[in-house]
């Protein structure tokens, strides 16, 4: 007789693809081909505006798209279950195409995309956001990794197009070696997971780990919890996993540090909240204490290392790392409340950065200092329309009420204390007392005039001038630049005293991982 | 006659935000006239507060983040009544006293006069918990900006630590005040922080006791009482005489406020847990600034020290848990902002009198010329040290009476405060007015806008002097109410609560 | 009108004047200011005599009257009305303080005439009589202390009068502080009473007292000696008289009036005022008699030796102000305040006297530099001489019936209490002589220099220099004497001195044991609840009393007469005999000293280790310093790892994995 | 045959390659070091997929090669821009960005 199951059985059965659901990633994919291409022509007006036109274009299709399938609530994962696009994966992604939308116009005038090569430039920032989408979206342990990857990649490259600068190439390398060791480490935890649980789905994962031959406490599970943890810690940058994070940032052309500082941070916390809070939400128990830890270490070693910069960058990326310690709060309760802060912290957290980092570009494209805190300095009086966003922006960091980043903060550690984390909340604040140490010194310099720091020598300056030295002349040589900031610290503002759209957002995100309590 | 608080609360902001458009002179005037305006709708207010009534009146409550259970609640009620009068009446001649002279940047300088007005203002004014918080940090910025903008000397030094130090007290709080809402939510219940929704339900002893305690480290830290008093020396020293008489006059009374209006009501076992130790630390605060005012050499910081031992009493006066002590303290409270914004304005012209000179060595010798001038120093003087006759001493009697129904001895102890407050005041005002003419004094009369500035006061404290009733009426009640739970507790425990009073006898 | 509206008419006017004075201050010419606080104080004599005839209406056993205008602070059962009580003790006080501030006001109107502070002067002087008479007419505790407080703050402000003066300064806050610590006193009292009867009013108080109050108990007794500290410190009784020899600082008029006549007499007042709570603490009673007596013999000794006029005067004002309480605190309290009025009499008189003799030696105060003002001065040797009779108790003058009453008194408790009667005549023995060493230095012997230009008929001129330290004046302010008002130039002066003069020596008539007791029967009303109302010495006992007395002061001034105009220099011979002796006298006893040394300086101390120590150390050093040490140490180690080296990196990474797998393998097993 | 073989093989590897990492200076050599890493990790996710019986393991394995490939790229790119400004090959020399 004749096997029909087997024959059945052996057919190779194509996957539905559900192009609908996919669509923002192929409109990515789409415009980094057609960057690529458009790229290669000479003219010097399509390199410089027409590129940089049809990426911005490709994000905002992009985000079109988002809207247009957006759908809060549980979703069914697509394409076998390799992805699965709901709100989490969707309410993310917004910040990336804003991130780099943001890039895009920071680095109109910057020189790493000329030295790259425009459309190499864009379409490997295109690409890098493309792999975070994927991040995003991952519902299973391959397309975590190759989500992962093709985030980094791109990044490697472009924190090292300033090829004639040495530290460029610097935070480049570093980056590149450090991270690889992380994926690898990554990339050995997923094997473990999958060789204990036997699956490579997200939803098999956690089944696997409720079902019974399989206990939450099987080493070889942890030992996989444990590696995987660090990988994503790694790209969180979490301490101890945080060291590349002031180095590169500093070395990296200043749009693309934008850029990693906030829509990296986002990917890696989405994929987090997927992967802790879904597949392994039932051994909370076992992985949440850890974690715990580290966001302490976190914070404090974020926080001290902060307080001695002279140099914007390196200080912004050392506060980034304690910030990553708050949000991993909201992953350790692995509750839907946690998720929701942390999407919220995270939409807070790109307005604050932005504006800082685009008023750093301003400066150090005028001031001969560089991004060094002596360039600052009077700018006050100089010039109030980045002095006063930058000020937003440092107390909102600093978590002062009336600004976005304290109900960010008022909703993070609502969401520890409600997780039995209270103590995490209280080392927060105390987090956040170290860091006024620095952020009120940056107002300081701007509005109350020079003063002594003790530190070492100051940063060289990295990037030509954009006009001559006089605040008018630097003002119109780069409007948009102060535009982003005016417009995000404004942003900072409103959703600071009226945050409900963002709460909207946060509860979809909340609401679309329902293996949750 | 209705009330709206929002207008209130909102309109010294708006006078700052107008006064940032008028051209460069206007700014101060427009600033000056918002307070003016507070103030006028102050009194109405008064004249309007309905004393038998006990709860809120004149509320507004709305759905602020709902998310967060935060509303926008704000109230008035006998507690605060005053307080919200207090911060208008400071804020008029303080604005005043600096529009007169020439500020630089001054758009951006009475901008946060105006903002700092609607932050203190809605610090006494709100009814959720989490809103005070909101206030109360909110204060910092334009203080934080003030005192490191406009200050003198190391200013940028002196603001960052009193920022930090402050905040790392709310910060604390603010932690404590979330696992507060939190914890006591009721399963499947709404998050909520409204004061009253919160007195209704109820937390754990256990926990009461550490939530206690960090709200205390940010209230002593604002008060501030020893030790948590480290940011006052520089802090004093540099910050710009109107603003400084709004910090140490209005500002110092917003923690202790907050354990009237919250610690209390919300947690009376935790807050009776701590009274001895509370208790300690005024009196200890007492005893320590008085004896260092009496050693100072500069004449902020007489005051400065002296501001410690007064918020001492006030303290001593809540944690009695005693009728007359809370309403002393409440009364205290007033009285003490109204003496300390003269005295401080004061202190300002004597300054300029003597070129600048602000320490005892290079005053002296300066009521011969100007005679007006010593006599509101020596009304202030008299009312600061609570000379019977003055509202200060009700305020000092009722607190002590308070501390001597079940705590006799600390309330002995403390009154020695009340002596060494006759000594390093009249000391503060004999070096400057009396003994021989400094070296660089060159003495001349309080001029005419200074007059309408501090004579006010003056006067205020004179009238309130002949009828503190007229406070007192209107404040007992809610004053009651508000330590009723945590006063029953002590009486219960009387036993526990008093024993170490009683070894001590 | 009622008697409590004369109550507070007694008030008004004197507060009124205040007003006027110190308001008008610019624009008031000349002397208007003396003559308007003048008027004002007379204004509140009448009132006064207005009040006694009211008060003399009622009928004998109901014969007080209360009032008040508003309330002053009501919470819980603390409860205070801004009241005044009226019944003859508050008539007869008001009477004495109006009547001799009266006097003084008129007296100071050419006494510092001269004074740049001419308005001041006397905005003090309305503030001081106002005060004086809120405390006597004070209907409730906390009201007393109101009046006690300002009548202080009066005090320190004329003390200060002439505010450029270190010494005067100095005397003022000295007073102040130390009224300060009787205020205190009576706050606690006034708790006492509050929390044992619920209440503050004099009527409800001393009615419920009986009632919660067991004889002896212990709280009555705290109560009544935390108001014997009150008292003490206003009356300048052992311990805390140290504030009255320097508060001379002032301007004479005010040692006449604040520092003899009224104040330094508000303790004999509180004492008798608070009778009913002190009979029920006979033993606080007793503590007040025993201090009393030691005050007034100590007082007495002191001022044998002190060469600064004005100081031997206030010395001799402690001493008398000792024989008061005595007699309050034995329940003579007829006789205390009887001695009361005629020391006030007196005692002004003698400070006048002693201003006119300072005025002629241009500002100097030492008997050393004075003598044979006899001729020059005839007027002020005339009336001093009274009032140093009336002082010594020589026979039929005021001071003989008061004193030696109040000694009877004591003598009829029997008991311990003669031990104290005797220690009294010892005092009075003492009075005599430094009374008439005063009159024989200052009068008696060669005329000074000074004496004599003012026979030549032009005054002395002195240096503006201040006696105590020598240092020039600064002329600014104004200083004592350089205007040479001596009584005999000047009418206002003699006219105050006079009827003080005929009262010092005939106030007396309204005491003569067994003929008038005039005093004490319209005293009675108030003391009628006492428990000794009716066991005083009979007249014949007081009688031998008085001829005792009689003796022991001719006696003393016969010693007196023989040390410093029969045989001079025997005192020169004892100092030079006795060295230990005097310096012990004439340093006070070394109660400044000790003082100074318990007190003062380790305040001072405390003060500069709190700032030294406490501040730098503890709150800046290990608060402050401590909490950014450790983020300091935190920063340097972040900053030492992060090398720069991208093994180091990758070194700290795969740690970071290792320390993370160990964790989980040692959490799952 | 037991997985476990192949996981303690891929353990070494895996030590090795860090070790590596850690210890050589010339970024060729470390490049290679994160190879073995990454491979120890393929030679698991094969051995499990054996343990399993099903390939999505070695699927993983061969996507987990070209991102490898990749990674190497990237660095050799970097290491000729180096060159190209004659800056020392060795990792230790590129330590300006510190502290």
């Amino acid at each position: 007789m004749i096997d029909v199951a087997g024959i059945a059985a052996s057919e190779v059965k194509a996957p539905v693809i559900d192009y609908k659901e996919l669509s923002p990633l192929l409109a990515l994919a789409g415009g980094m081909v057609v960057v690529l291409m458009v790229g290669l022509l000479r003219p010097r007006f399509v390199r410089r505006a027409l590129v940089p036109a049809l990426s911005a274009g490709a994000l905002l299709i992009a985000i079109g798209l988002t809207i247009w399938i957006w759908e809060p609530g549980d979703r069914q994962p697509i394409i076998e279950g390799a992805l699965s696009v709901d709100a989490l994966a969707l309410g993310i992604s917004v910040l990336f195409y804003v991130a780099g939308l943001v890039t895009i116009v920071l680095s109109l005038r910057a020189n790493a995309p000329s030295e790259a090569g425009h459309g190499e430039y864009h379409a490997l920032l295109l690409g890098s956001i493309a792999g975070m989408v994927v991040l995003a979206q991952a519902e299973n342990l391959v397309t975590l990794f190759i989500g992962i990857e093709l985030l980094s990649i791109p990044l490697y490259v472009l924190c090292a197009t300033e090829l004639r600068q040495r530290v460029s190439l610097e935070s480049g390398l570093k980056y590149l070696v450090v991270g690889s060791v992380g994926s690898a480490t990554l990339l050995y935890g997923l094997a473990m997971i999958y060789g204990a649980t036997g699956s490579m789905q997200f939803g098999g994962i956690g089944s696997a780990i409720g079902g019974d031959e399989l206990s939450a406490t099987d080493p070889l599970l942890l030992t996989g919890i444990a590696l995987a943890a660090t990988g994503l810690a790694f790209k969180a940058s979490v301490a101890p996993f945080h060291q590349w994070t002031p180095d590169v940032y500093q070395g990296a052309p200043t749009p693309i540090t934008t850029f990693m500082a906030v829509a990296t941070k986002a990917a890696a916390f989405a994929v987090f909240l997927r992967l802790f809070g879904q597949a392994l939400g039932l051994a909370q128990l076992e992985w949440a204490p850890a974690l715990a830890v580290l966001a302490t270490v976190t914070i404090v070693m974020g926080n001290v290392g902060a307080i001695a910069q002279r140099s914007l960058k390196r200080m912004l990326a050392w506060s980034g790392v304690a910030q990553a310690g708050y949000l991993l709060a909201g992953v350790i309760v692995a509750s839907e409340l946690g998720a929701r802060a942390t999407a919220f912290y995270l939409a807070v957290y790109l307005l604050m950065n932005v504006t800082a980092f685009a008023v750093v570009v301003a400066r150090e494209r005028v001031s001969e200092r560089g991004d060094d805190l002596a360039s600052f300095e009077g700018l006050g009086t100089s010039q109030p329309w980045l002095a006063w966003p930058m000020t937003i922006a440092m107390l909102s960091l600093a978590g002062f009420p009336a600004t976005a980043g304290f109900i960010g903060k008022f909703y993070l550690i609502d969401a520890a204390v409600a997780g039995d984390y209270t103590w995490l909340g209280i080392v927060i604040v105390i987090g956040s007392v170290v860091s006024l140490g620095y952020y009120l010194r940056v107002v300081a310099v701007m509005w109350m005039g020079r003063f002594e720091i003790e530190m070492p020598g100051p940063a060289r300056r990295l990037v030509k001038p954009a006009a001559g030295w006089s605040p008018e002349a630097d003002a119109l040589a780069q409007p948009e630049v102060a535009a982003i900031a005016i417009l995000f610290a404004a942003a900072t503002i409103v959703f600071g005293i009226y945050p409900d759209p963002l709460f909207d957002l946060a509860r979809d995100v909340g609401s679309s991982l329902s293996s949750l309590r | 006659m209705t009330i709206h608080l929002s207008i209130v609360l909102f309109l010294p902001l708006a006078a700052g935000l107008v006064g940032a458009v008028l051209p460069r002179g206007m700014a101060r005037w427009a600033v000056l006239a918002g307070t003016v305006a507070v103030l006028a709708y102050a009194i109405a207010m008064i004249a309007d507060f309905d004393s038998a009534a006990g709860g809120l009146q004149y509320e507004t409550n709305d759905q602020w983040i709902e998310e967060l259970g935060i509303r926008y609640q704000l109230g008035v009620d006998g507690l605060n009544l005053f307080m919200v009068l207090l911060t208008a009446i400071a804020w008029v001649p303080c604005t005043l006293w600096a529009a007169v002279r020439e500020q630089d940047r001054p758009k951006l300088f009475f901008f946060y006069m105006g903002l700092a007005e609607t932050a203190v203002l809605g610090a006494f004014m709100a009814q959720d918990l989490a809103l005070f918080i909101v206030f109360f940090d909110l204060m910092l910025v334009p203080f934080y900006f003030l005192i490191g903008g406009w200050g003198t000397g190391d200013r940028v030094r002196a603001t960052t630590k009193f920022v930090i130090y402050t905040l790392s007290g709310s910060l604390l709080m603010l932690a404590a005040a979330i696992a507060l809402g939190v914890l006591a939510t009721p399963d499947g219940g709404q998050l909520s922080f409204s004061l009253e929704v919160l007195e209704q339900r109820s937390v754990p002893e256990g926990t009461q006791h550490w939530i206690v305690l960090l709200f205390a480290l940010a209230f002593f830290v604002k008060a501030p009482l020893f030790p948590l008093h480290g940011w006052v020396p520089e802090t004093y020293r540099s910050t710009p005489i109107p603003v400084l008489a709004l910090l140490s006059g209005v500002l110092s009374k917003v923690g202790v406020y907050g354990f009237l209006r919250i610690v209390l009501p919300v947690m009376p076992e935790g807050s009776q847990h701590w009274q001895e130790l509370f208790i300690v630390i005024a009196v200890f605060s007492i005893l320590y600034g008085s004896v260092l005012a009496f050693s100072q050499d500069n004449v902020r910081l007489v005051v400065a020290y002296s501001s410690i031992a007064q918020l001492g009493f006030i303290v001593l006066g809540i944690f009695a848990l005693d009728d007359e002590g809370a309403q002393g303290a409440v009364l205290q409270m007033l009285n003490h902002g109204l003496v300390v914004v003269p005295l401080f304005l004061i202190i300002g012209l004597v300054a300029a009198r003597s070129g600048g000179g602000e320490s005892l060595k290079e005053l002296g010798g300066m009521a011969f010329r100007a005679p007006v001038l010593a006599a509101l120093f020596l009304i202030t003087t008299f009312a600061t040290l609570a000379m019977p006759g003055s509202a200060n001493f009700i305020g000092e009697v009722l607190v002590l009476f308070g501390s001597f129904e079940d705590k006799l001895v600390y309330g002995i102890v403390a009154s020695v405060g009340v002596v060494l407050a006759a000594v390093y005041m009249i000391r503060l005002f004999q070096r400057v007015m009396h003994n021989r003419v400094g070296p660089a004094v060159r003495s001349r009369d309080i001029g005419g806008l200074d007059l309408a500035a501090t004579a006010p006061l003056v006067a205020v404290i004179v009238a309130l002097g002949l009828y503190p009733q007229f406070v007192v009426e209107r404040t007992e009640k809610t004053t009651f109410q508000q330590i009723a739970a945590a006063k029953a507790l002590a009486d219960g425990g009387e036993a526990r609560a008093a024993a170490p009073a009683r070894q001590g006898e | 009108m009622s008697a409590t509206s004369y109550g507070w008419l007694v008030l008004a006017f004197p507060l009124a004047g205040l007003l006027v004075t110190s308001l008008g201050w610019r624009v008031l010419p000349g002397r208007t200011a003396g003559w308007i606080a003048s008027g004002a104080i007379l204004g509140s004599f009448l009132a006064s005599l207005g009040a006694l005839v009211q008060v003399q209406d009622l009928p004998r056993e109901e014969r007080h009257a209360v009032d008040s205008i508003w309330t002053y602070a009501a919470t819980g059962d603390f409860d205070v009305e801004v009241g005044i009580f009226v019944d003859p003790l508050a008539v007869f006080m008001c009477l004495v303080v109006s009547g001799v501030s009266f006097l003084i006001h008129v007296y100071s109107i050419s006494y510092v005439s001269g004074d740049h502070g001419f308005a001041r002067f006397f905005a003090y002087l309305n503030y001081f009589v106002f005060s004086m008479l809120l405390l006597v007419l004070a209907g409730n505790f906390i009201l007393l202390i109101v009046g006690w407080a300002f009548v202080g703050a009066a005090s320190y402000l004329l003390i200060s009068f002439w505010y450029r003066r270190d010494t005067a300064t100095h005397a003022g806050i000295k007073a102040f502080v130390m009224n300060v610590i009787g205020d205190v006193g009576l706050v606690i009292a006034a708790f006492l009473i509050l929390n044992e009867t619920g209440q503050l009013d004099y009527l409800g108080v001393f009615e419920r007292a009986p009632e919660v109050f067991a004889q002896n108990d212990g709280t009555i007794v705290a109560t009544c000696l935390l108001l014997l500290v009150g008292a003490f410190a206003k009356s300048a009784q052992l311990p805390l008289h140290t504030w009255l020899p320097d508060a001379m600082e002032g301007p004479t008029p005010v040692s006449a009036l604040i520092h003899a006549a009224t104040m330094v007499t508000a303790g004999v007042y509180l004492i008798a005022r608070t009778f009913p709570l002190f009979e029920l603490a006979p033993t606080a009673a007793d503590i007040g008699a025993i201090i009393g007596t030691a005050t007034l013999v100590f007082a007495a000794t002191v001022a044998l030796v002190q060469t600064d006029l004005k100081r031997v005067i206030a010395y001799s004002t402690m001493s008398q102000i000792g024989y008061m309480v005595l007699g309050v605190s034995v329940a003579a309290y007829s006789a205390g305040l009887f001695h009361l009025m005629t020391h006030a009499f007196f005692k002004a008189l003698l400070f006048m006297g002693a201003g006119s003799v300072i005025g002629a030696m241009a500002g100097i105060q030492d008997m050393d530099r004075m003598g044979g003002f006899r001729k020059a001065m005839p007027f002020t040797f005339v009336t001093f001489t009274i009032g140093a009779l009336a002082l010594a108790a020589f026979p039929f003058t005021s001071g003989f019936f008061s004193k030696d009453e109040v000694l009877a008194y004591t003598i009829n408790r029997g008991g311990g209490y003669v031990v104290l009667a005797l220690a009294g005549y010892f005092g009075a023995a003492l009075t005599g002589f430094y009374a008439f060493r005063m009159v024989f230095r200052v009068f008696g012997g060669e005329p000074v220099p000074e004496a004599k230009e003012l026979e030549g008929g032009h005054a002395a001129h002195g240096e503006p220099m201040n006696p105590m330290t020598g240092e020039p004046e600064d002329t600014d302010v104004g200083f004592p004497g350089p205007e040479h008002n001596v009584a005999e130039s000047s009418p206002p002066m003699k006219f105050a001195m006079a009827p003080l003069a005929f009262l010092a020596l005939v106030a007396g008539v309204v005491g003569i044991p067994g003929v008038t007791d005039t005093l004490e029967h319209f005293l009675e009303p108030t003391f009628e609840s006492s428990r000794y109302i009716d066991d005083h010495p009979s007249a014949g006992a007081e009688w031998v009393g008085l001829a005792a007395g009689g003796i022991i002061s001719v006696a003393s001034i016969y010693v007196a007469y023989v040390f410093f105009v029969r045989r001079r220099g025997i005192t020169l011979e004892l100092r030079d005999r006795f060295p230990k002796v005097h310096a012990f006298l004439f340093h006070k006893w070394y109660f400044d000293e000790l003082y100074d040394a318990v007190f003062v300086r380790p305040t001072a101390t405390a003060g500069a280790f709190g700032r030294r120590v406490v501040e730098t150390d503890f709150v800046q050093g290990f608060i402050v310093g401590g909490t950014t040490g450790i983020v300091r140490a935190g920063t340097s180690f972040a900053r030492a790892i992060q090398t720069g080296f991208l093994r180091a990196y990758a070194l700290l990474l795969l740690l970071g994995v290792a320390g993370l797998v160990l964790y989980f393998l040692l959490a799952s097993s | 045959m037991d997985v476990v073989w192949f996981l303690v093989l891929s353990a070494f590897i895996f030590v090795i390659g860090a070790a590596g990492v850690m210890t050589r200076r010339n970024p060729l050599v470390v490049l290679l070091c994160l190879e073995l890493m990454l491979n120890a990790g393929n030679l698991a996710l094969v051995g499990f997929s054996r343990m399993h019986g099903n390939e999505a393991g070695q699927i993983f394995a061969l996507i987990v090669m070209v991102i490898a490939a990749c990674e190497v790229v990237i660095g050799l790119g970097i290491i000729v821009a180096m060159y190209r400004n004659r800056l020392p090959i060795d990792v230790d020399e590129m330590s300006e960005l510190r502290g």
